[in-house]
């Protein structure tokens, strides 16, 4: 299973991304920013970082990059799409995913081991995962407090569109304590925390994150 | 040369952190009576040329793509704008 | 104003020049003239001026920093000495790993933010210019005191700027220090260090060789930034300046860092590169006389091709620009064109700036005039070299024979329990979390302990598990006691925090922050403490590969306390097996080597008492060296649960510390021959607290016993709480969740 | 109720890679003719009362003091400003 990780040139998780799958048991395939194909890959990650800086606002400029025109076409067909911290802001931006993330509440780039409940495990990215099961993941970022305005808050709410919800504290002011969000048919998955830093237990707080990559191989040999 | 100041800030329904910060520490500084603080972001882009109907389209498209991303905030655009600083 | 050439300079000798204004003195002026044999242009002059200035010549600490070359041990780990950009030290398989800590004091005084950011983005660029890819960052930091306003101005900003730069270049922050004190009020200490890797074959030097190839600038434009930064910033106090004397400052890009990281890697991978150096202090007068003087000799640069971001700036401020994120390197003009298409694919800016010439002379032009004409090795080695003069300072025996003694000591349970808990959320030991927690840690998935740890531990090869530790120390009180035995006290603690992981040391880099070399006692505190650590590396065999000097961080009169700080870099074959600081759930607590009644400059004598005065605790390098091989020794048997050293706040702050960190009480119990207070308090040297399976114990102790190692089991791990058996009476305790919530109250309040 | 306006701007001579990023991206995006863009930030600060002197001197002392850093920055202060967005 070919699976497209995206490196822009601030892309700083890629390598850890990649990591991941290799781990999980998939090919890593990357993906050039400035070239607008996805060489046959069977689901894409757009991974933590600072894509082009992000001095106007994260994810902005990347949104328009070469790569993005195939990315959404493909993403658009049902193609498994899952942006972590930055990648998530460039879903945001391309409005693949609604809503937005703003400066953190308490304005201060947060590195913490964040626990997390599963809340949908219908995506691409979550069927590995048991309803409501807690998870611990690594979260660092300075933009991550996820807003919306109330009317596609409460149509996240209905369709069950939340996949993660922080627990045990809201570490940056998000509405409804959000962390992740997915589109309406599922494919597309964006969240704040970063899965790909909790594969190893040597190098992570644990191997929760595992069942992100386990759920798209799975679902894709299914296919 | 011309220039345009575009500035955008957060919507108002949108709770805006660092305004709220600034607006504590005013206030802890002994500035009285403040009813609201917001912070935004000011582009100043100076132009070779002089601006026509047709890049002032395009730096309106732009404003509203780029500078800011219309889910959360609000530009405005101003043309002809002296130096500020 | 027309341009200052050569053929004017020559032709107008008795032109006055504003030597002193760019802090050259009398003599150096005149030496520059002799060198030149006419007067400068006023381009070298701005050249020799930020070349000559204390910052980039060493002036007045080269004659002691001799020392750690002349006494360097014998080893066959270093494989690039002192001199260059930063050393390399040979780590096994083939992989070797450069590491550099630098100061970037005055300028995060000035501009907290933006001077913390541009220290690491300029270390970074240190250490890619030795050809190694940078894997980790660490920040000793020292502030004034923590309530001081000026702390909560200087504090946070220096936070978020080692932050926003390290963050946004994706490198994981590994470690560091947080110290208050108010000798630093008014200067504090930002100090970044950071660690790099790459395979023996990929070392890459300072050098310009091949005539006919050619000098190429890529990176930012320049910008007027900084100018006269290395000679103002550095060389001279401010205190006489306000707000608006204060010097421009060097405002970093850190997305521009990461691509310079990248385009830099991938042009030195391909073999387009024949000689490399970053831009960093003095600009392009540092790189290109840097560059001609390593190298064949001769270069020629034509300095109206480089990029401008302002274009009124005159050629002298080209020169001395301390514009960020750029580099120079030399390329050979068959490999040009590869050069820059890798350039282009970054959205680097690249341009051919001159050549290298067999002239013996740095020549620049500016639209077709010289304004530079000199041998590269009069600005860029052969600087002035000053025997400062140094004497004891007549109140060093004072404050020795102000010994701690009579300061009053907790003799009940409670003022004992109090005192320990009182010390866990002072300032200097109370959680880092609120620091630490605004860095990443994880990013590029190598990581193996970061803080709150001994060391910070990163995996270089993911086959085998190679990897480094690395840690910085240094107790400015500790040195302002005895300046000598300080320097070694910083060098022992690395040494041990490294070895209690689990690696074994091989080498080291230090940023010596002293007052004005212009004092004879701070001078004197400075040859004491370089001598102390050249003889201690020398004990314990580990080269100092590099490092920094940041003179006149002072006030007035008033000097920093003597910060020598030191940074230790040790080897793992299996990063696999590294010993944490956590309390396990369960296993005997031992206490390794021994326990004296030692106070002198200790955190207690500091936070209840105020005092600073006598001894510090002693030094024993060898009973550092037959710990360390213990600990690396246990790590490798795989004997040890958790191993944390003992430093400031003694045994008590240890157990803490390991308490929080692994949410897990002990029982300890106060061995026989000691008081309580003492065991709790002390802060002796070559100690650690370890816990072992107990089915491990009997091996461990035979372990220490072949070492001889003095060891004591105070206790058992386990439970809720920390608990001491008996103290003056009566069993004390604290339970993990109120050990937390002090630690962890202490730097929100103060800075959140 | 007065609102007071304050434009933060680095100083020319100071670099701003915010203003550069953008200044790429416009071009990128097929704007043509940009000579520079600078971007900073704009604080709306709304009064309950009046704006009288000792308000207005308080606020030019915090304006370049809080809300810009006089090291890299300018500030401008306008008075009065109609809502921006
Ligand atoms: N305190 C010190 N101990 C050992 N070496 C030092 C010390 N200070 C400076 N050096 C060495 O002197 C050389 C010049 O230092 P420096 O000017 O900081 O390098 P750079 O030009 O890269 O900033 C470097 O090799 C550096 O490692
Ligand atoms: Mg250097």
């Amino acid at each position: 299973m070919r699976i497209g990780v995206v490196t822009f040139p601030g892309s700083l998780d890629d390598v850890d991304a990649a990591r991941a799958v290799r781990i999980a048991g998939g090919e890593p395939v990357q993906l050039w920013h400035g070239e607008g194909e996805l060489r046959d890959v069977d689901a894409v990650i757009l991974p933590g970082g600072f894509s082009y800086g992000d001095y106007l606002r994260a994810g902005a400029i990347a949104r328009f990059a070469p790569v993005m025109e195939p990315l959404l076409a493909a993403a658009a067909e049902g193609l498994p799409v899952l942006g972590i911290c930055n990648g998530f802001q460039v879903l945001t931006e391309a409005h693949l995913l609604p809503g937005s993330m703003i400066k953190n509440d308490h304005r201060r780039f947060v590195c913490k081991d964040q626990r997390l409940r599963v809340e949908n495990v219908r995506t691409s990215w979550t069927s590995a995962y048991t309803a409501g099961q807690e998870i611990v993941v690594p979260l660092k970022n300075q933009d991550g407090q996820y807003v919306a305005d109330a009317s596609t808050l409460e149509r996240l709410e209905g369709e069950g569109r939340v996949v993660f919800r922080y627990v045990a504290g809201n570490p940056n002011g998000s509405r409804n304590d959000i962390a992740g969000v997915c589109n309406e048919r599922g494919n597309v998955v964006g969240l704040m925390p970063h899965p790909e830093h909790a594969v190893d237990a040597l190098t992570g707080p644990g191997t929760d994150g595992l069942g992100f990559f386990a759920s798209v191989l799975t679902g894709l040999v299914a296919a | 040369m011309a220039r345009v100041v575009v500035d955008v800030m957060l919507k108002p329904e949108i709770l805006d952190p660092q305004g709220q910060a600034v607006e504590g520490a005013l206030a802890r500084l002994g500035l009285a009576g403040v009813a609201s603080v917001r912070q935004g972001k000011r582009f100043e882009i100076d132009l070779a040329g002089e601006l026509d109907t047709a890049t002032r389209a395009q730096l309106h498209e732009l404003a509203g793509t780029l500078l800011s991303n219309p889910v959360i905030e609000d530009y405005s655009l101003r043309e002809n704008v002296e130096d500020a600083s | 104003m027309s341009t200052d050439t050569v053929e004017r300079a020559a032709r107008t000798p008795d032109v006055p020049q504003p030597y002193a204004e760019l802090g050259l003195k009398p003599e150096e002026y005149e030496r520059i003239r002799e060198i030149l044999g006419r007067r400068p242009t006023s381009a070298e002059l701005a050249m020799y001026s930020v070349m000559w200035s204390e910052h980039c010549s060493y002036k007045s600490s080269k004659v002691h920093l001799r020392q750690f070359g002349d006494k360097a041990p014998r080893t066959d780990a270093l494989l690039v000495g002192i001199g260059e950009n930063a050393g390399v030290v040979d780590i096994g398989d083939g992989w070797a790993v450069t590491f550099k800590v630098e100061s970037h004091n005055h300028p995060s005084y000035v501009e907290p933010y933006q001077g913390a950011a541009t220290g690491v983005g300029g270390i970074v660029r240190d250490v890619i210019s030795m050809g190694a890819r940078p894997v980790a960052v660490m920040d000793p930091l020292r502030f004034g005191a923590p309530e001081h306003p000026d702390t909560k101005r200087v504090l946070p900003g220096v936070v978020s700027g080692i932050g926003g730069y390290g963050n946004s270049l994706g490198l994981p922050n590994i470690g560091g220090e947080v110290v208050f004190d108010e000798s630093y009020q008014g200067n504090p200490l930002v100090n970044a260090l950071c660690v790099g890797v790459m395979r023996h074959e990929d070392i890459h030097l300072a050098s310009a060789r091949g005539v006919g190839n050619l000098v190429v600038l890529y990176g930012a434009k320049t910008g007027g930034d900084g100018i006269g930064g290395v000679s103002v910033l550095a060389s001279e106090t401010f205190d006489e300046g306000g707000p608006t004397k204060r010097p421009s400052v060097q405002v970093g890009d850190p997305f521009m860092g990461k691509l310079l990281i990248e385009c830099t890697l991938e042009v030195l991978g391909a073999g387009l590169v024949e000689g490399i150096q970053d831009l960093g202090g003095a600009g392009l007068s540092c790189a290109t006389s840097e560059l001609a003087s390593n190298g064949d000799g001769g270069m020629h640069v034509r300095l109206e091709a480089v990029p401008l971001r302002d274009a009124t700036l005159t050629a002298e401020e080209i020169l001395m620009s301390e514009s960020q994120e750029r580099m120079c390197a030399i390329v050979s003009p068959s490999k040009i064109a590869q050069f820059l298409a890798i350039c282009a694919r970054w959205d680097v800016t690249a341009t051919v700036i001159g050549e290298v010439t067999d002239t013996g002379r740095l020549v620049v032009d500016w639209h077709g005039e010289t304004i530079v004409d000199v041998p590269p090795r009069t600005v860029a080695h052969d600087g002035p070299v000053y025997e400062r003069p140094y004497a004891r300072p007549a109140w060093q025996d004072d404050l020795q024979a102000d010994v701690p003694d009579h300061l009053a000591r907790p003799q009940t349970p409670e003022a004992l329990r109090d005192t320990v808990l009182r010390l866990a959320g002072s300032p200097n030991l109370a959680s880092r979390a609120w620091v630490t927690d605004q860095y990443d840690r994880y990013v590029r998935g190598n990581t193996v302990l970061a803080q709150p740890a001994d060391a910070g531990v990163i995996r270089v090869d993911e086959t085998t598990g190679r990897g480094v530790a690395l840690a910085t120390d240094c107790n400015g009180r500790y040195a302002k006691l005895d300046p000598y035995a300080g320097a070694q006290l910083a060098y022992a603690e690395a040494y041990r925090n490294v070895a209690t992981t689990g690696a074994e040391p091989l080498a080291v880099t230090d940023c010596l922050n002293f007052g004005s070399p212009e004092d004879p006692d701070v001078m004197w505190q400075f040859s004491e403490s370089v001598r102390g650590l050249a003889d201690a590396c020398l004990e314990l065999g580990t080269p100092v590969t590099g490092g920094n000097v940041s003179f006149y961080n002072q006030t007035g009169d008033v000097a920093i306390h003597p910060t020598p700080v030191v940074g230790v870099l040790g080897v793992m074959p299996d990063v696999a097996r590294r010993t944490p600081m956590a309390m396990p759930a369960q296993g005997a607590v031992l206490l390794l080597g021994q326990t004296h009644d030692e106070f002198g400059g200790s955190e207690w004598a500091h936070v209840v008492h105020g005092h600073l005065g006598g001894l510090p605790p002693a030094v024993s390098l060898r009973a550092e060296r037959a710990l360390a091989q213990v600990l690396v020794a246990g790590s490798r048997e795989r004997l040890l649960a958790a191993a944390h050293d003992v430093s400031d706040g003694g045994v008590a702050q240890a157990l803490v510390e390991m308490v929080l960190a692994g949410s897990t009480g002990a029982a300890v119990s106060v061995p026989e021959s000691l008081d309580p207070f003492v065991f709790l308090l002390s802060e002796s040297t070559a100690r650690a607290v370890v816990v072992v399976a107990e089915e491990c114990a009997g091996a461990f102790v035979a372990l220490c016993e072949q070492h001889r190692v003095p060891v004591t089991r105070i206790g058992t791990a386990g439970g809720e709480e920390l608990a001491v058996a008996e103290a003056y009476g009566a069993p004390i305790a604290w339970t993990v969740d109120e050990l937390r919530a002090t630690s962890e109250a202490t730097l929100p309040a103060l800075f959140a």
